[in-house]
Order: structure tokens, then C-alpha cells, then sequence
């Protein structure tokens, strides 16, 4: 019952969609100037940026998750006027070019803009912050956990729900004890998604946060950056992203994505 | 603050936002001033002119600004955030070719041959304004595969070898030597894209800030810049 | 002591029914496929908003259509067994037990110890740690049943609690439950297509049909007098609706039929069907109800065999295989059928 | 059954999720210079690559679902060795700055990559055409189709799949007939999530495709370079983006996320 | 013809079962919940892979773990009523049924058309475009029967197939069945808990416990000769095994009984619970076997009263409500049992 042979024709589709994948990655293994670079690879800044990716990316998935479980919650369960409008709101983010999502969140939390204002007056200043850089990669990732997680909430049986409202479960012990572990695949495929895409955020961050080693330079900025006159570099950084990423993702498995 | 900090003495941070092809240069160049300023701290924020205009516009905690064009600067200047700019370098174009140039370009004119893949920045953004330009002046139609969007694009694909040629920075040729090679443009055809500095109003040391503009027009900072291919103002 | 009046729209369903059940009373709920038992339980349970309607348990208003008044689920005191289980699949049998233990405000060991001593007492020791999805559909059935008593709640509903289980474990359960029962005042309301079962453990039934209830009473009331075909078919026997006058009882087939009952107007008629005397050739003697009719289906049921008699009156008698054998029984076949006037029980519509 | 009140932590969160949504989009739109900027909006050119732009995502979302719904099933159901890690290969297109996922795809099938320089000889070339724009989009967003595919897939209940086979049902008809239907939650939310990177993406297409108008240039390149020297036509071309992602979302509605 | 030879160990389960099926015969498979029933049908569609073992049908290898054969589910010609019917839930009940006929290549009318005969067959008529979330739990058995039954398999397997079925429906689906069974000469597996449902469908009963087969026969020889504890609460009768000289009986836990029957060795015994007489009193007179005991359980069963007596046989009686009041029973009450020895049957273990 696990264990299948999958149709032919899907076979063939999915060698091709790996293929598409693994080829460019090949790709960049292949040309990386591994000997002249490999020492810009340990120095000091580029450690720096590595560390600060990971910090940024892990605290936008957590804050994805505070808020987006529950604003995926909502989209799948409360219906109210003007849901839809609001849903496809929260799409949008993913649509922006991301230096335009940077732009627009100036506009809403930078010191001139229409909350920052507020937020300077009480002296919190977000951009040109680790925070406000979490910020800019929260805003662009989010998006994807609220889907995924609201597609799982949609297709779970709801009867389980039911079941443990009348055993006298409150709807915030039904939400915790039976509705997230029910959708725990989703959740966490969407944490990935999330995550992978907050630790690849480049246009907002830069635009945003500014591009400030040691506090909002992450690695795909000092890639940018470096891409301007050191290619090889650029490359050698991203392989190194791609090898601690890959390393990470394998490392968590198909643990979560496990069903019952 | 803990009391040792105010044994040694005290460091101030100068913040430069500066457009990123001047990344190595001022990284360079920061080095140098701190040799004789041993209080200053430098924070380099290298993004696009234009990033670096709408953060500054938008309240950033610019001390310095630093663009690859005068539009960007102009925005700045527009908003009342800096005055009387400084113009503290200045580039030419060149030709980009593969290494060895193997398609045998020798100027413009080869630009317009069929069997050259060409490709130039877009003609909004300054590189390609310019390079449109000095294809005028050559009396040289040429039609690229591409409009890219800065001027690093067009140096990635032809260090790629995807284009056989591109308009690029004489300082973008330089960077890129081991890649790709450069053919001269002659003076009657050059466009010569123009490098404005500023301080920035609320600057947290505006003198000091000044002392470093001051320094990059000096004989010393035109030195270190004209080693990574830039010209005199 | 509970008061439900309910009415709810879904679907093809128009559902409309006032029961009350006195505090320690079993009701077991009967009715066709699709009557809504299962609609009328969701509602008790505040699943099912009401359409009109009210419910009190004792005092506390469950759901008063007219004031707005809806108490969640989760604050009701009862106890659910659903038709189909709705285990919860992430957790293990003792996990489900404990659940409601735990919402309800139990400590984890306390829950858990509460929890074992239910799935041993419902013989599911050895699959404590299983997961639902490596459960037999009667194990499942179990745990949901240890699931819903471990709350202890004032109103337990039971939708079809011993479908799946095996005829040895269904007796012991059936006394279990019993048990239960007696020990405190809950109220018990049964769903079940097990007649037995209902008589067993009922106090009373109600007989639910295309969502109104068409008859309500003890298992003995309802047994000697059905209302309706399907209590008839339940019970087994013989129904017939017609007049009577004086003994003479016009169906409304066409037919008639002698009874001794001395019951006038619009009647029932039943007949058991060992009462019913099949015979090769027209019988002589005292039987005043005398007919001929065809065999159209034998049903051999261990040490009897239903035939259904097709004819003016159709009709099902019960016979050993022996006179099957001797009668040359065949589907089809032509059979002369006699009733003794006192063998049909006649009582008002 | 299907309205239900909120856990009021669960709302307050979802709120805040919302707000954090919102106040960039309103300030975008409040800060948007809109009297001086609308002539530029409808300039033929901003119409071609807003054409272009849905012309691109769109196919990118459909060679996703060809090749990524496929993947996911893999993934999902047949267990062989290195899959965690190809799994993970999967998901690294992601994490990878555009930018160098688009060198990377012309080290793949650029006119000097490993795979480009067969395609080269038989005369097939990519860069530079709308074909590779639809490449370099499809590469950067059908990771996340891939995910969402295949958490909907490992949540679903696979004895319906047994049911179908003991009637009859090949793997291909199973697969058709059953699975896909009762994953389509999560397949309409893989592709919608596809669709929005595809339509924003940037990075990977003006580095493997270029940016010629009409046939490269998609409305996030033609922002970007706006960005660069006429930053409120940039903004405007961004809301027209926007508004016309936002009327395509909400009329799809939540119909396909909608359970049985 | 079909022969199969199980052997599946899953999670506590080791099954190991060899059953051959003739053409046309009905199976009744019975066993306590958890014994492998639901497994072995699985085992039998291809849905679990033999651990060892052959399964063949009319020639056809379906399954052979020696040679590495495994006929995969769908190209085996079979019809599967799942115990939680798996109904498709994106489909309507008419697709749910047009399915399989689809899947074999039927065209979309010739399926439709087929289906909604079946349907309207099983009294699903006004149902045929509701989901299956919109069906009530007799109604979805009853679809899932319909999407069985229309591929007309050569082998039907059935899980509980009228469990959720309403009294009277059962008994037409039952004789439905039974009908379409005489049309052709497939073999059915039907899993019951009901005891009279085994007896009115199968011509051969087969026990299942704990994997094992314990007894398999005639409905006849299974109910005269239980063979293990569940066959003995099943059919409802008392089972004690002992050895036996010349009529008298030592049975295991150190009592003795007197039998009319001439076996010797080891044996078991059954006396019926209705043989079972009940005294105040010593009884004087006839009887061999007299004793004394503790009313220990009362089960009301409509007109008769189930009693178990504990004491050193311990046995179960069944009286009338009227003996009980006459006897002033009680829970606990002393109580004296008498059986004749020609009640106590006897046979070899
Ligand atoms: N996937 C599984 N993993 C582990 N154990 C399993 C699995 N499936 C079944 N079992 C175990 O095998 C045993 C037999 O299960 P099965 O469903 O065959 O019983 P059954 O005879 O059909 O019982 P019931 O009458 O209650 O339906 C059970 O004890 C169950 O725990
Ligand atoms: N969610 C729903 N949507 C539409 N119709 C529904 C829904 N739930 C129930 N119904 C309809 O209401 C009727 C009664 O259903 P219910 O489940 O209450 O029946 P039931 O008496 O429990 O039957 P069974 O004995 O078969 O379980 C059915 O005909 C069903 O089609
Ligand atoms: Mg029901
Ligand atoms: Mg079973």
C-alpha cells in the first residue's frame, strides 16, 4: 500500500521535471571556479551574511506561522463579506517584484511613512534593522504558507472537529489538539515553502533594510552585491547557500510531511 | 555604555549609501581615509542609485550619497535632503567582448553586422541612454536581442558568451578582465557618464562627511579610482 | 430529564420531532435508512443548528430558536458515539479515550489512568498505543464507545454503538452498558436497527420515519401494536390497515378478514406469521379466514422458513423446513392459506 | 457546520496577519503618483508586457502542472533511495537569488551550457525568447506547486484509491479519476501560488531571457528599469499589476479550494 | 473455484488461513472483532501483499509468492464492499456507481443508465445525485453495495455489507442478493456479525479467531457442534469440554455431567440455555444433572430472560419473565439447575 509503480506517462513527466531542476544546478556546480574563490568563501563577511540568512529566514517562517496559521484559520472557516477581496490581498505580495514590496513597505513603515510615523514618534525605527529585514521577508514569503495551510484546512475532514467539540474541547483546544495535527503536512510544507523562499529574499530586503553587513546583509544580498564585479564569487557564495540549505532540508526528511 | 569605551578613543560611524558599481573602489578608498582618520567607521550601503534615492527620500539614515548618475542625485537634491553636490568621478564606455574577441569587433560600426548577437542596457537606464548615444554619433543602427537592465546584465551575458557583444562602463570592462576584453571607443564617438557626491542633510557628522568627499577629490582618491578604471571628474 | 423539540431542513430532509426523556431513561431511536436519526442526534448535540425549536437538559437551555439561545457542543454534558467513529487518527486508542478527560480539565495521568481502566474494561488492553488506522472496524468501534462514557456525561447518544461488534462482545457490551446505566441518572438515547437490541436495552422506543416520529412506547406496546409497515417488518409480522364492524374488518386491499377482537372503526390488523397455516388444499374446519395465494419467496431462517404469500392479501407465514418439504413448497407455487380469527389482534388506528 | 466563531487569539493574530498585508498595499496606493503617471499607463508598450506577463506566468503554471503535479506523486508515493535528497533539490530553486538561478539556467541552456549547446546545434535557442522567459519563470515557481502537490497528497486518504482499484481502476484512471479530484484543493493552491511567483518573477528571466519588449519583457522587468529612473511610473505600473492579479483572483473565487 | 492460502502478519495480526470456495457458494466469514476478517479480504482484492501463500480463481493465479505472481487489484475480476464503504466523496452516488463500469470501458450512457438501474434496485432512486456527505450511514451501504454489485464481478467480497442497513431494508437486499447470486455462478465472501444473517446467506460458515480458521461447515453442522467459546455465544448456547467415559463427563474445571450420548475422550458439550431449568428448591425426579449456583446476570430479551448462573459449572438458562417472578430471582439470589442428560449433547474435541 506505501510502497507503488507509478503510470508511465507520470514516470516520464516527473524525470523531466527533475531533469529541469537538477540541470541547472549541475549547471553551476559544474562552472563554479572552485580553487580561486574557494578562500573568499571563509572570510569573515561572507560567514557574517551566511549566519544573519539563517537568523532572518527562521524568524520570518516563525512569524509566518504566527500569523498566517491563523489568518489561514479564517479564510477557511469564518466566511464573511468581502473575504474573497481580502484573501486575494494577501496574495498579492508574491505578485509585487519584490523591490516594489520593499518600496511599498517604506511607504507604510518607514519613518515618513503612514505607520512609521507613528512608530518613530514612540522610537521604534524598523528599516535598516535585523527586524525590519525580517520584516521585508516576512511580507514576501508569507503568502505561501496561508495558502498552502488554508488548502489544508479545506481538504481535512471536519468531522474530527465535531467530534471533539461534543468530548468538550473549546474551539482553541480543537484548534490545537486536533485541527493542527490533522493539517501538520500542510503546515509544514508550507513552513518550508516559506522559509526557503524568505532565505532566497533579495528585492525587498535590499530595498528596505538596506544592504548593512553584520545587520541586514544576508547572503543573497552580498551575492547582488558581489555579482557586480566578481561573478565567481556571486557563484561560490549561492553554492554555498544551496549546499547548507540542501543539507537542511534533507536533514528534516519526510518526517513532518508524513500522514498517519 | 560600558566606562572602557571612553578610554579608547570615541569611533563615529559615517554612513555612505553609494551606487554598487562603486563597491570595490570606495571599499578601497574607505580603507585609505581611515589610515589617517582612525575615529571613523565606515557603513557602506551599496544598492542601485535609485534604491539608494527612494530609501534616502524615504528617511534613511544616509550621512553620504554617492550615484552612479545625476538623475538619482537630482531626486535627493529635489527633496531638500542634500545640497550643492559634488561631481567626484566620471566613466566612459567601452565595448564588451568575449575574452579573445573572437566575432573580430573592432568598433561600433561592427556592432550593426548580422551575425553579432548584441546587447545593450535599456534606454532608460543611463548606460543605455549613453550607449545610444555614442551609436548615434557613430551613425550606427544597431538592434540588440536585448534591453537588459543595468549594465552588470549586459557584462553577464557577454562574459557568458550568450551575446558577442555589449556597451558597458570602461570600469565594468576592468572588473571583469579575467572574462571578458574591451575595445576602445574613439573620443568623437565617447558619452561620458558623470559621478555626483553629496552630504546628506542630518548627517550625524556632516563634517566629517565632508572631509571624505573632500578626500575622494583629492589627488589620493582620484588615484585609488582611476585604478579601478575610473576617469577625473 | 430532557425536552427536545427539534426542527431542522437539510437536504431532502424535513425532520420535526418533540421527545422527552425522564432522567434514566434509555430511549432507543428506530427508523429507515435516511429517516434522520442521525440528523435528530446532531442536532441534541448542537451540531445541527436548529430551524425551530428547543432543547432543555434539566434546566440548562440547550438551544432556544425563539430567544437565539445556542450553547456550543463543547459546553454540553454529553457524550457522543458517531456512526461512522471519527476516531481521531494522529493519536493513539488511549489518546482518544483520554481526550475528553483532558478538555474537560483532567491531569494527563489522571486521564490516562481513567482511560486504560475504560479500554480494559472494553477488552482493548493489548492496542492501548494503536493508532485508529490499525484498528478492525470493531476495536474502533470500542474505542469510540470508551471515548464517549469515559466523560461521564449526562446525555450520552449512541449512533448505532454495536453495529460492528462481534455477537459475543455485543452481549457483554450491551450488559456494560446496562451497567452503566444504573449507576447514575444520565439520560441514554440509543440509535440502533437491531430490534433485539432495542428491546434489550430500551426502556422505550421511538420510531422515527421521513423525519417525524409515527410512534413511541414500550418494547411491549410497540411490539404487539405497530403503527406502521416498517415496525411491522421489525417486529415480524403481519400488518394490514382497514374498518371493522363487528369482527368484520374491510382492508383497504380489497379484502376482509374475520377477527374476534371487538374493535370498531379504522383498525390496524397484525397477524404473526407462525399463526399463519399454509396447506395444499382448501382446509376444512374451524379457521374462518380461508384464502389462496401464491409462494413468492422463501427465506430460509435457520429452523424456520418465511413464505411470503402473494394473493388478494398478501401476506408472510413462518414454517419449519419440514413443511416446506411436505407442502412441495416452490416460489411460485399455489398454497391455500388459513388464519384463526383469534390469532388476529385488532386494535384502533 | 460551516460559519464558525473564532478563538479570540486565533482572530487577533489573523488580524494582525491582515494588517501587515494591508498597510504596504495602502500605502502604495496612497503614495502612488496618480494624476501625473497615468498617461503611462496606457502606452502600448506598458500594455504588450502586461500582456506578456500573463502570457508568460501562465504557461509557466501550466508546464508546472504538467511536470510538477507528476513529481509530486513521486515523490509522494514511491519510496526509493535519494529521494529526501532530490526532494531537496527540488525546493532549491527557491531558496537561489533569482539572479544566479538565472545564470544558472544559462549554464544549463545557454548557448555554452551543458545541455544549451546541444539544443544550440540543432538550432533551438533559448535565451532571448518568450520560450525561455516561460522557462525561467516555470523554474523559479514550480517548487512551490511541487510542495503544495505533495502535502495534499500525502493528507489524503489512500484507501479511496484501493476502493477504485478493486473496481476496475488502472493507476492511470485512479490517478485521474480519484486522486487528482480529491487533492484539488491543494493542486488549485499550488498553481495559484505558482502563478504569483511566475507573475512577479524577475530575477531568473531578465538573467536567462533578456529584456526585449514584446517578447521578453514582462510588467515586473518593465517596473524595474521604471524603477531606475522614473520611480512613480514604476509604482503606478506596479498597482495596474496589482489590480488586474487582484480581479483575476477574487473571480476565481474560492470555488476549486472549496471541500466536498 | 476459488483457492486461497493466506499467510499476512500486520502490526498484532498473524493470519494464516487455506479456504477453497466452490463455484456459485456463498461464505459467511464470522469471527470475534480484531481476528483478521477485514485483512483477509484485503488479502484476498491484492490490497495487501501475502507474506506468503497462493490464491487462484478458476485457473487464474491472482497471487503466488513462490513464483513472485501478484495480479494487481484492478485486473482482478472482483467487487469489494468496504466495512466504511469508501464511497468517493467528489463523486455523486450515481458516479460512485457508473464508476467501475466506466473503469472497464463502458461508455458514459451504457454506465449511466446501468447504475441508475441499480440504484433504483436498492431504493436509492431520489438519491442518485446526492454526495455521500449527503447520505444517511444505511444509504451509503447501500451505495456501496450498488457500486459492487454493477461490475458483476466473478468474486464478491463482502464487509459487513447490511450492517447500517435498516431492519426492513435488510431483508429485501438480503433476498436481493440472494437473487442475484441464482443468476450466476460467483462465488461471495460475506463477513456478518450477525449470526441469523450468516444462516440465511451462506451455504458455508467459515470462523475465523485470531487468524486462524477454527471451524468452517454447513450452517446445520456449525450451530449442533460449536467448536470454540465465540461459536458457542453466537448460536447461543452453553460449551463445556472435558473427557468423556461411558456418558459421564469430567469436564476441565472439575465438575462433571451425565449425557445420554455414547462418546468417549475428549470432548465437548452443549446444552441449550432453554434446557436449562431453574429450581427455588433441590428438584427430586428425573434429572442426572442437578446443582447449585448465584444468579449472577439477568438479560432481558423481549419474552425470554437470559440468566447466568455462577457456581462450580457455570452456565447460562433462559426462562420465561413469569419464571423469574415466580423465582424470585435476583442478582446473587441462590438458585438451583437442573438438566436432563439427554439435553447435554456430546461430541468428539
Ligand atoms: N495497517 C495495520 N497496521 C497494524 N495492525 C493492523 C493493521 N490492519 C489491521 N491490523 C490489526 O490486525 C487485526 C485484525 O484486523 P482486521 O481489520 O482484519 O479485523 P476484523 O476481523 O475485520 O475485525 P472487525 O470485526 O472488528 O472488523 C487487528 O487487531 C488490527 O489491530
Ligand atoms: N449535510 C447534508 N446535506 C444534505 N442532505 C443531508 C445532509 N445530512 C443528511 N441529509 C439527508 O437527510 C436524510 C437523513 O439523514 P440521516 O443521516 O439523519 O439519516 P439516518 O436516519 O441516520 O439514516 P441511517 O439509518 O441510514 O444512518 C438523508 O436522506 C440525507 O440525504
Ligand atoms: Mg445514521
Ligand atoms: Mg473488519
Amino acid at each position: 500500500m506505501s510502497s507503488e509503480r507509478p503510470p508511465a506517462l507520470l514516470a516520464a513527466l516527473a524525470i523531466v521535471g527533475v531533469a529541469f531542476f537538477i540541470l541547472p544546478l549541475a549547471g553551476l556546480l559544474a562552472r563554479a571556479p572552485w580553487q580561486s574563490a574557494l578562500g573568499e568563501l571563509t572570510t569573515p563577511e561572507a560567514l557574517t551574511a551566511l549566519r544573519l540568512s539563517f537568523v532572518i529566514s527562521l524568524a520570518a517562517t516563525a512569524l509566518a506561522l504566527l500569523l498566517g496559521v491563523p489568518l489561514a484559520w479564517i479564510y477557511a472557516r469564518v466566511p464573511f463579506r468581502g473575504r474573497d477581496l481580502i484573501r486575494a490581498l494577501t496574495t498579492l505580495p508574491m505578485i509585487l517584484p519584490p523591490v516594489v514590496g520593499g518600496v511599498a513597505l517604506l511607504f507604510a513603515f518607514g519613518r515618513r511613512g503612514l505607520f512609521g510615523q507613528a512608530l518613530d514618534a514612540i522610537g521604534i525605527r524598523l528599516p535598516f534593522t535585523t527586524f525590519g529585514a525580517i520584516l521585508a521577508a516576512t511580507f514576501v514569503a508569507m503568502p505561501l504558507l496561508v495558502l498552502t495551510v488554508e488548502a489544508g484546512l479545506r481538504s481535512m475532514d471536519r468531522r474530527y472537529e465535531d467530534a471533539a467539540r461534543t468530548l468538550g474541547a473549546g474551539r482553541w483546544i480543537v484548534f490545537r489538539r486536533v485541527t493542527l495535527p490533522l493539517i501538520a503536512p500542510s503546515v509544514f510544507a508550507g513552513a518550508v515553502l516559506c522559509w526557503a523562499r524568505a532565505l532566497g529574499e533579495f528585492g525587498a530586503t535590499i530595498t528596505f533594510a538596506g544592504n548593512l553587513p553584520g545587520t541586514t546583509q544576508t547572503l543573497p544580498l552580498a551575492v547582488y552585491i558581489a555579482l557586480e564585479t566578481r561573478p565567481e564569487v556571486a557563484i561560490m557564495l549561492s553554492v554555498v547557500l544551496l549546499a547548507v540549505s540542501l543539507a537542511i532540508l534533507v536533514a528534516m526528511r519526510d518526517r513532518y510531511l508524513r500522514a498517519f | 555604555v560600558s566606562p572602557s569605551r571612553t578610554e579608547t578613543p570615541q569611533i563615529t560611524d559615517v554612513t555612505v549609501f553609494a551606487g554598487s558599481s562603486l563597491t570595490d573602489a570606495f571599499a578601497r578608498a574607505g580603507d585609505d581615509f581611515t589610515k589617517t582618520n582612525t575615529r571613523v567607521r565606515f557603513i557602506f550601503n551599496f544598492g542601485s542609485s535609485s534604491t539608494l534615492a527612494t530609501q534616502i527620500t524615504n528617511g534613511a539614515p544616509a550621512d553620504v550619497f554617492a550615484s552612479a548618475d545625476e538623475a538619482n542625485m537630482q531626486k535627493v537634491l529635489d527633496a531638500g535632503l542634500a545640497k550643492s553636490p559634488r561631481t567626484f568621478a566620471s566613466n566612459e564606455l567601452q565595448i564588451a567582448v568575449p575574452t579573445g574577441n573572437p566575432k573580430r569587433i573592432a568598433g561600433l560600426a561592427d556592432l550593426a553586422r548580422p551575425d553579432i548577437v548584441l546587447v545593450l542596457a535599456a534606454p532608460t537606464v543611463p548606460a543605455g541612454k549613453y550607449a545610444l548615444e555614442a551609436l548615434a554619433k557613430a551613425g550606427v543602427t544597431a538592434r540588440p536581442v536585448s534591453q537588459e537592465v543595468d549594465v552588470r546584465a549586459v557584462l553577464n551575458k557577454v562574459s557568458l558568451g550568450e551575446a558577442d557583444a555589449g556597451i558597458v562602463y570602461v570600469t565594468d570592462v576592468r572588473s571583469a578582465a579575467a572574462r571578458v576584453a574591451g575595445v576602445a571607443i574613439p573620443d568623437q564617438q565617447q558619452v561620458v557618464a558623470r559621478y555626483p557626491i553629496a552630504v546628506v542633510k542630518g548627517a550625524k557628522d556632516p563634517q566629517l562627511a565632508g572631509q571624505f568627499i573632500d578626500y575622494l577629490t583629492s589627488p589620493e582618491g582620484q588615484k585609488i579610482l582611476a585604478g579601478f578604471g575610473f576617469s577625473r571628474p | 430529564m430532557l425536552r427536545a423539540q427539534i426542527a431542522v431542513r437539510l437536504g431532502t430532509l424535513d425532520l420535526d420531532v418533540a421527545i422527552d426523556v425522564a432522567a434514566g431513561e434509555i430511549v432507543a431511536v428506530l427508523g429507515p435508512n435516511g429517516a434522520g436519526k442521525t440528523t435528530f442526534l446532531r442536532a441534541l448535540s448542537g451540531l445541527v443548528p436548529l430551524d425551530a425549536g428547543r432543547v432543555t437538559l434539566d434546566e440548562v437551555v440547550f438551544d432556544d430558536v425563539s430567544t437565539g439561545i445556542h450553547l456550543a457542543p463543547e459546553r454540553r454534558p454529553i457524550g457522543v458515539v458517531f456512526q461512522d467513529y471519527l476516531l481521531f487518527p494522529h493519536l493513539s486508542a488511549l489518546e482518544n479515550v483520554a481526550f475528553g478527560l483532558r478538555a474537560r480539565g483532567a491531569s494527563t495521568k489522571n486521564a490516562r489512568a481513567a482511560a486504560e481502566s475504560w479500554l480494559d474494561r472494553l477488552d482493548l488492553g493489548p492496542y492501548k498505543e494503536a493508532r485508529p488506522r490499525a484498528l478492525s472496524g470493531g476495536q474502533a468501534q470500542r474505542v469510540a464507545l470508551a471515548r464517549a462514557l469515559a466523560t461521564e456525561p449526562r446525555l450520552l447518544l449512541l449512533d448505532e454503538p454495536l453495529a460492528a461488534l462481534d455477537a459475543s462482545a455485543r452481549g457483554a457490551v450491551r450488559r456494560d452498558l446496562r451497567r452503566h446505566l444504573a449507576s447514575f441518572d444520565g439520560i441514554r438515547i440509543v440509535i440502533t436497527h437491531d430490534p433485539l437490541e432495542a428491546v434489550a436495552l430500551a426502556d422505550r422506543l421511538v420510531i422515527l420515519e421521513s423525519g417525524r416520529v409515527v410512534q413511541t412506547g414500550s418494547p411491549a406496546e410497540v411490539t404487539r401494536r405497530p403503527r406502521s409497515r416498517y415496525v411491522a417488518d421489525l417486529v415480524g409480522v403481519n400488518l394490514f390497515r382497514g374498518i371493522a364492524t363487528a369482527g368484520h374488518v374491510a382492508l383497504r386491499g380489497g379484502a376482509a378478514i374475520q377477527s374476534a377482537d371487538g374493535v370498531d372503526g379504522e383498525v390496524f390488523a397484525t397477524v404473526h406469521p407462525r399463526a399463519v397455516a399454509l396447506h395444499r388444499a382448501r382446509p376444512e374446519g374451524s379457521p374462518r379466514n380461508v384464502w389462496r395465494g401464491h409462494a413468492s419467496a422463501l427465506d430460509f431462517q435457520g429452523d424456520r422458513v418465511r413464505v411470503g404469500i402473494e394473493g388478494e392479501m398478501p401476506i408472510v407465514a413462518e414454517v419449519t423446513p419440514a413443511a416446506v418439504r411436505e407442502l412441495d413448497l416452490a416460489e411460485g407455487g399455489e398454497v391455500w392459506v388459513s388464519v384463526k380469527a383469534t390469532e388476529i389482534s385488532v386494535y384502533p388506528a
